[in-house]
């Protein structure tokens, strides 16, 4: 475990004071159930500080949300006659702050600042990346049985990409601070005081006991994924998904490492000005890899399916020695269909030993 | 020169119409750019010229075809606007029956005095440029075909289902959450998933996507507890004849 | 402490950082139609020249509210006064592009992607095999090397079109066929009665070829079809794996490496690609 | 003067649908009046057979565009009432409210696009634009209210989404309903606005005493439910519908006409008015005074006042209702669910154009029969009564006006050809007990 530069608590009572102040500091993303009476929760921009649910399981989408819009303006134009102006599009100067993050989320955001980065940085979601402030909220064990962060080893912090660590320790919550602006982030607050010994001594205490909730869910080498993807290029279990799967999408909409975007352009009612704009895409859908002429790269469900796993276990393995699935369980929750992450890794495996020994 | 456009109604609801009069945000900025010439709805004038002509309802009757072969003649872009154009819609749920059938069900013994066929979409009679599917059709998407088709661009409806628009929505799914039984994975999306943002299931007003995968859904919907009765009326609300029940039934045995 | 403090904080590093969505205007200087979908665009930077590229890199060429689409530069880079596109009308925005004439503005981003790898080509024997509008990436190469005719072996030219009519380039390759330092043959899938040259598909015309294989480098563009039938006849020639390079078609949205619609397997064909050696792609099952 | 008059009117305009005029007079006799429905049938009762309850709502809602919001709550009550569902307290509210805002957005377009243009000499609201640019601002105003009151709780203002038998699917928020209240407040002034235009309008002067037939409850301005009630015979059970409307089947009309009591009766605003107005509001109140509007008034072309009426009538309601709703706090409830799944039910509403009757009858959760009246079909016995009172009045002038006052007459009733095409009382002997199983 990396060491914070500093501890400090936070009774549950006085949550919303923090968040309040928060809310004055910049622009503040928190877990919100869908509804009163309902426990499904959705990261929101949050103006009322009551709305903060710190004692959710999961959300339908991941706090992606946050740092890349699902639709964002990437250039403006205006044509007349044989003229026009371009002029692009530079990302709002403003802190956000996304409170209340899970660790596997914060893996992934680690992730997704990875892919970005890479090559042609994307300017766009670096500048949002770069002034979000990430407050963190260590998990005590499985959101559900979809989940299996213990195996991707999500469920512990990763060394960086969070600037406050948060851990529920009963009638407060346990604060580590990382970084230099964490500081900054609980200023002198006197509802946030620095810990005395027995808040240390109980939160060792709950760390170790969140641990042993943690039941391991998949029983591979995951360092071997990338090989079982490999041998089972051509797995009859590709053909099993494929009759499933309905092309929904949703699969990759819900998952946190996901990043593909469609790009339109859309005329204002002057129909002289216009912007381009970039939407969330799924490789799931039909037309996402087809090109003019008819023909299509993945037609079958079957090769999108394998396409959506290798991107998530092998082929990001290969490019950054990173996992894009961060065990979060999100795309098997959202599988109308009932195809399951964990399922289909288990497979692989097993399948894997079988064709080794063949 | 702005394009005249021209509004007509077969048989329907008329909620299309209604849908684009319900534009009052836009609807002065929209007169700049285009004029109306022939809205039965809404204006007295009847121009016999006009550039895009959207045309709303089934056709139904032999009457109505020289009407709309008129309309294709005499227009540049053809619109089948709203559901009951684009794919017969809600109409078709009676083409179950003959048409002499469902006559004499209505009218009795006064069957003859009234003169019907089997609902159809416009296109089983014309060629269409474009389709604006639902019911009733999406404003915004309306708004989108009368600019491309102002400044003589394509339109392009994305091939997306619902249930894209229903997840970037955030929506819970209510297929998971309610059991309530919904085609938003086999509908062709652009509706913003507004069904499933409040509430209502997806019944595919919008029309099954060219690829979807009809025998996994019905399996799935059985899985979700459908009976066979129950997914042929689903997909009997909006896409009578458009898929072959009789194949999801089977697959899904 | 200064409630603002966090808000001094905040990075403007990116701000900076060039928009990379962001096109640069060119200006056609001449159109030329080629066939009855094909037409020839010769153009030009408003400000700038189009910098350095190598043959089989593309550019992104904006219609402003339609889209933006992938067109392979198609003249070679030692052309200088400007370059060429040759676009074939297969949907909404190309269809746009060909409707503009001499002096219309196209916003242009690029050039992207991996091109031919020439350096490689020096002193070997070069066998270009094209299909159809896999011409357009491959004329540049041509240019190239016979711009530089000395620095390389001898050259082959394996082209194979729909039918005689629709030949792009008709000058040009007309050209080649009579120049002695190149290997030119030609068939055509479907013949018509004026055609006496040979009848089948581009790999009928392995038939006539003969190289040294280890001295020699093959570049490939044409249709999805064509690329199983010209690699069988390549690893008969034993090429080796590193010498043979397939500039490759894929869906392309952002043209940066970003998007995820290219991808063959794990490789996005915008950035690792268009061109890839066969040893690169030899692993990678979506590839061909 | 003419002692003959031929006139043909080929789909009278602004009005929701196809319709006909057709009037022959020879030597100063009327042998020919007719207003004719040329609306291609749409076999409702056919779609409707063998389907769950919990589709009727969805599938008739489409019978019309225009008061689909009406033709959902009516299938929802027939439905409720034979399947013994009682929604909640705040169901109801929440219907009340949707309905104001369909009869809001639908007298709306109706005063100012349909029928303002012929007051104020234009062929349409377009023109109007340009010449009377706060008119046709307030007219959009006030149409997006409406219909943003009817997104707001059933989703979407044509054909609602989230109104279900037993409930809503989906509740508005209170921050909605709030920003809702505000415009509503505002538009009040809009309301007044609008009595003065029409204070200022030459309409014809013209009487016909009729009967008048809606919905009456003691407690207030009867559109959700109530009993029927005719200015003639006094209150009837909902049961009785059957003999306040006396269809028949009418040749080569697609809708068919009804009466009552005398040869013909007329629905709609104007008979609400008539039969209600000590149920109005003040704020209503103060508009009809506002506007001269006798009570009764026996003037068919000031149905358009009387619409006036009911829209001051509905936002000032509105605003009530939805303080109603904040006071009591708006939660997501359960669909009820149904008591038993046989049965039969009325449900009997006043939508824009007058009262609407579904009727079902159901076995196994499934239609095994139905039969909806809709308001333009009983109205139009009494359009021809009208017309045929009207033309000796008109005949010494020139076609063009004769014509041009017949389409005003008919216009004024704000008749929705489209839905008259129509629902006929269809019994499936036999048939349905087969189609199920
Ligand atoms: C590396 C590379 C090099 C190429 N070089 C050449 C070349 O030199 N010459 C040549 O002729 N071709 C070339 N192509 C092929 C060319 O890019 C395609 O023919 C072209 O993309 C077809 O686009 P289109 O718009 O004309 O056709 P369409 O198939 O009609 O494309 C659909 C259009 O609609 C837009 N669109 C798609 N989906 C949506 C949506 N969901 N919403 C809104 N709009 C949407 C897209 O922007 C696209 O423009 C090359 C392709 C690649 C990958
Ligand atoms: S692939 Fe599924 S389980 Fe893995 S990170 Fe994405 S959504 Fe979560
Ligand atoms: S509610 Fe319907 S449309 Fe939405 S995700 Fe679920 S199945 Fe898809
Ligand atoms: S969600 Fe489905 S039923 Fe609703 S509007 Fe969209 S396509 Fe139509």
């Amino acid at each position: 475990m990396v060491e914070a530069m500093e501890y400090r608590v936070l009774l549950k009572k006085d949550i919303r004071v923090w968040v309040e102040w928060l809310m004055g500091k910049g622009e503040l993303h928190a877990p919100v159930a869908k509804s009163a009476s309902h426990p499904q929760y959705q990261f929101e921009k949050i103006s009322q500080p009551d709305t903060v649910c710190l004692d959710y399981a999961t959300t339908i989408l991941p706090p992606k949300q946050c740092v890349q819009p699902v639709r964002e303006t990437l250039i403006r134009f205006d044509r007349v006659a044989n003229q026009f102006t371009l002029s692009d599009q530079v990302p709002e100067r403003r802190l956000h702050i996304i409170f209340g993050i899970h660790t596997c989320d914060i893996h992934a955001f680690n992730f997704l600042n990875t892919v970005m980065r890479d090559g042609n940085a994307d300017t766009q979601f670096l500048a949002r990346s770069a002034n979000t402030a990430i407050i963190g909220l260590r998990c005590r064990q499985h959101c559900d049985d979809k989940s299996f962060c213990e195996s991707m080893g999500t469920n512990e912090p990763p060394d960086t990409g969070y600037d406050i660590l948060m851990t529920d320790i009963g009638d407060r919550y346990f604060l580590e601070l990382a970084t230099e602006r964490a500081a900054k982030l609980v200023d002198d607050l006197s509802c946030i005081p620095h810990t005395g010994d027995e808040d240390v001594v109980k939160w060792r205490q709950m760390l170790a006991d969140s641990k042993k909730n943690f039941d391991r869910r998949l029983s591979i080498n995951i360092e071997e994924l990338p090989a079982y993807c490999e041998a089972n290029y051509h797995s009859p279990m590709w053909d099993v998904i494929g009759k499933k799967c309905v092309a929904c999408g949703s699969c990759t909409l819900v998952c946190p490492t996901c990043y593909c975007f469609d790009i339109r352009d859309e005329l204002d009612m002057s129909l002289q000005g216009g912007e381009r704009y970039r939407v969330w895409d799924s490789c799931q859908l039909g037309e996402f890899a087809a090109v003019a002429g008819g023909v299509n790269f993945r037609r079958d469900r079957r090769d999108r399916q394998r396409h959506r796993v290798h991107r998530k276990v092998k082929y990001p393995k290969e490019r950054y020695n990173l996992f894009a699935c961060v065990g979060c369980g999100r795309c098997s929750r959202a599988c109308i269909a009932d195809i399951q992450m964990l399922d289909i890794l288990r497979q692989l495996g097993a399948k894997s030993h079988e064709f080794q020994r063949t | 020169m702005k394009p005249k456009v021209a509004f007509f109604s077969f048989s329907s609801c008329e909620g299309c119409q209604l849908q684009a009069l319900n534009l009052e945000d836009q609807l002065l900025s929209l007169l700049d750019i285009i004029e109306i010439v022939n809205f039965r709805e809404a204006i007295d004038d009847k121009l016999e010229n006009y550039d895009i002509a959207f045309v709303e309802g089934s056709i139904s009757r032999y009457s109505d075809i020289p009407e709309l072969i008129k309309i294709r003649n005499t227009a540049k872009v053809l619109v089948a606007f709203g559901s009951c154009s684009s794919q017969a819609g809600i109409n078709a749920i009676r083409n179950r029956l003959r048409p002499e059938e469902a006559n004499a069900m209505v009218y009795g013994d006064r069957a003859a005095w009234v003169e019907t066929g089997h609902a159809k979409g416009i296109d089983e009679f014309v060629k269409v440029d474009y389709y604006l599917n639902g019911c009733p059709m999406d404003r915004r998407e309306f708004i989108r075909l009368v600019k491309a088709a102002a400044s003589g661009i394509p339109f392009i409806i994305p091939k997306l289902p619902v249930c894209t628009e229903c997840k970037l929505r955030g929506n819970v799914c209510i297929l998971e959450d309610r059991n309530t039984l919904c085609l938003g994975a086999v509908t062709l999306g652009g509706c913003n998933a507004i069904c499933p943002a409040y509430g209502h299931p997806c019944v595919g007003c919008r029309g099954i996507l060219p690829d979807a995968n009809i025998e996994g859904m019905a399996e799935l919907l059985r899985h979700h507890g459908a009976s066979d009765l129950e997914i042929e009326h689903l997909y009997a609300m909006y896409n009578y004849g458009r898929i072959s029940l009789l194949t999801a039934r089977a697959a899904s045995r | 402490m200064s409630s603002s403090a966090l808000e001094e904080e905040l990075t403007t590093e990116y701000e900076d950082w060039t928009n990379l969505f962001l096109p640069r205007t060119a200006q056609i200087l001449k159109s030329t139609p080629l066939t009855a979908t094909d037409t020839l665009h010769r153009l030009r930077f408003q400000n700038g020249d189009i910098g350095d590229y190598k043959p089989g890199q593309f550019v992104m060429v904006s219609m402003l509210g339609i889209g933006e689409v992938p067109i392979s530069i198609c003249s070679s880079p030692t052309h200088i006064g400007g370059f060429e596109l040759c676009v074939r009308s297969a949907g909404t925005v190309t269809q746009a592009i060909n409707e503009l004439n001499a002096g219309a503005l196209v916003p242009i981003r690029g050039p992207y992607g991996r091109g031919f790898s020439t350096e490689k080509m020096v002193g070997h024997d070069v066998m270009i095999i094209a299909g159809g509008i896999g011409l357009a990436p491959m004329r540049s190469l041509i240019q190239y090397l016979l711009d530089q005719r000395s620095q390389y072996g001898e050259i082959w030219i394996l082209f194979g079109a729909k039918r005689p009519g629709e030949v792009l380039f008709q000058d040009e390759v007309l050209s080649w066929s009579s120049r002695p330092d190149i290997h030119f043959l030609m068939t055509v899938d479907i013949a018509n009665r004026a055609w006496r040259g040979n009848v089948g598909p581009v790999t009928s015309l392995f038939h006539y070829v003969k190289v040294d294989p280890h001295n020699t480098c093959a570049a490939v563009c044409g249709p999805p079809v064509m690329y199983r039938p010209v690699l069988r006849e390549l690893q008969h020639l034993e090429l080796p794996d590193a010498q043979m390079f397939f500039s490759f078609e894929r869906r392309m949205k952002c043209g940066l490496g970003k998007c995820g619609h290219c991808l063959i397997n794990g490789h996005y064909c915008c950035k690792e690609g268009p061109v890839l050696s066969y040893a690169e792609i030899r692993e990678l099952p979506e590839a061909m | 003067m003419h002692g003959a008059v031929q006139l043909n009117i080929h789909h009278v305009t602004r009005v929701e649908g196809h319709g006909n005029i057709t009037v022959n007079v020879r030597d100063g006799e009327i042998e020919e009046c007719r207003l004719e429905i040329v609306e291609s049938p749409r076999f409702f009762e056919v779609m409707l057979q063998g389907r769950s309850y919990r589709d009727a709502a969805h599938i008739t809602s489409r019978i019309c565009g225009i008061c689909s919001v009406g033709h959902t709550t009516a299938s929802i009550r027939a439905t409720e009432s034979a399947l013994g569902i009682e929604p909640t307290e705040q169901t109801l509210l929440l219907r009340k409210l949707i309905l104001h805002g369909e009869t809001l957005q639908s007298h709306i377009l109706h005063i100012y696009f349909l029928a303002a243009p012929d007051f104020l000499g234009a062929p349409s609201v377009i023109p109007l634009a340009r010449t009377h640019t706060d008119v046709v601002l307030r007219a959009l105003r006030l149409k997006k209210l409406a219909n943003d009151l009817c997104d707001l709780i059933g989703g979407r203002s044509v054909h609602p989404v989230a109104m279900m038998p037993g409930g809503f699917t989906s509740v508005p928020t209170i921050a909605g309903l709030q920003e809702v209240r505000a415009r509503l407040e505002a538009a009040m002034a809009d309301m007044v606005a609008t009595a003065e235009l029409f204070a200022t309008l030459d309409i014809p002067k013209f009487e016909r005493e009729t009967e008048y037939i809606s919905l009456k409850r003691p407690d207030e301005y009867a559109f959700y439910d109530g009993e029927l009630y005719s200015s003639d015979t006094g209150i009837h059970p909902v049961s009785h519908y059957r003999r306040l409307t006396n269809e028949q089947v009418v040749q080569r009309s697609t809708a068919k006409h009804a009466h009552a009591n005398r040869d013909s009766f007329a629905v709609g605003a104007l008979a609400r008015y008539n039969n209600n107005f000590d149920r109005l509001n003040p704020f209503a109140k103060e508009i009809a005074d506002e506007m001269s509007l006798p009570v009764p008034c026996f003037n068919p072309f000031m149905t358009t006042a009387a619409q006036v009426v009911e829209c001051a009538h509905a936002v000032a309601d509105g605003i009530a209702l939805i303080d109603e709703l904040i006071g009591r706090g708006v939660q997501p409830e359960p669909l009820v669910q149904s008591a038993r799944l046989d049965g039969q039910g009325i449900g009997a509403v006043e939508v824009p154009r007058g009262i609407l009757y579904h009727d079902y009858q159901y076995a196994d959760g499934r239609i095994t029969r139905a039969n909806c009246i809709i308001p333009t079909g009983q109205n139009v016995a009494n359009i021809e009564a009208d017309m045929r009172f009207l033309v000796p009045q008109i005949l010494d002038k020139p076609e063009a006006e004769i014509a041009q006052n017949l389409e005003m007459l008919v216009r004024a009733y704000d008749p929705c050809i489209s839905c008259s095409a129509h629902m006929l009382d269809v019994k499936f002997v036999g048939k349905s007990e087969g189609e199920q199983s």
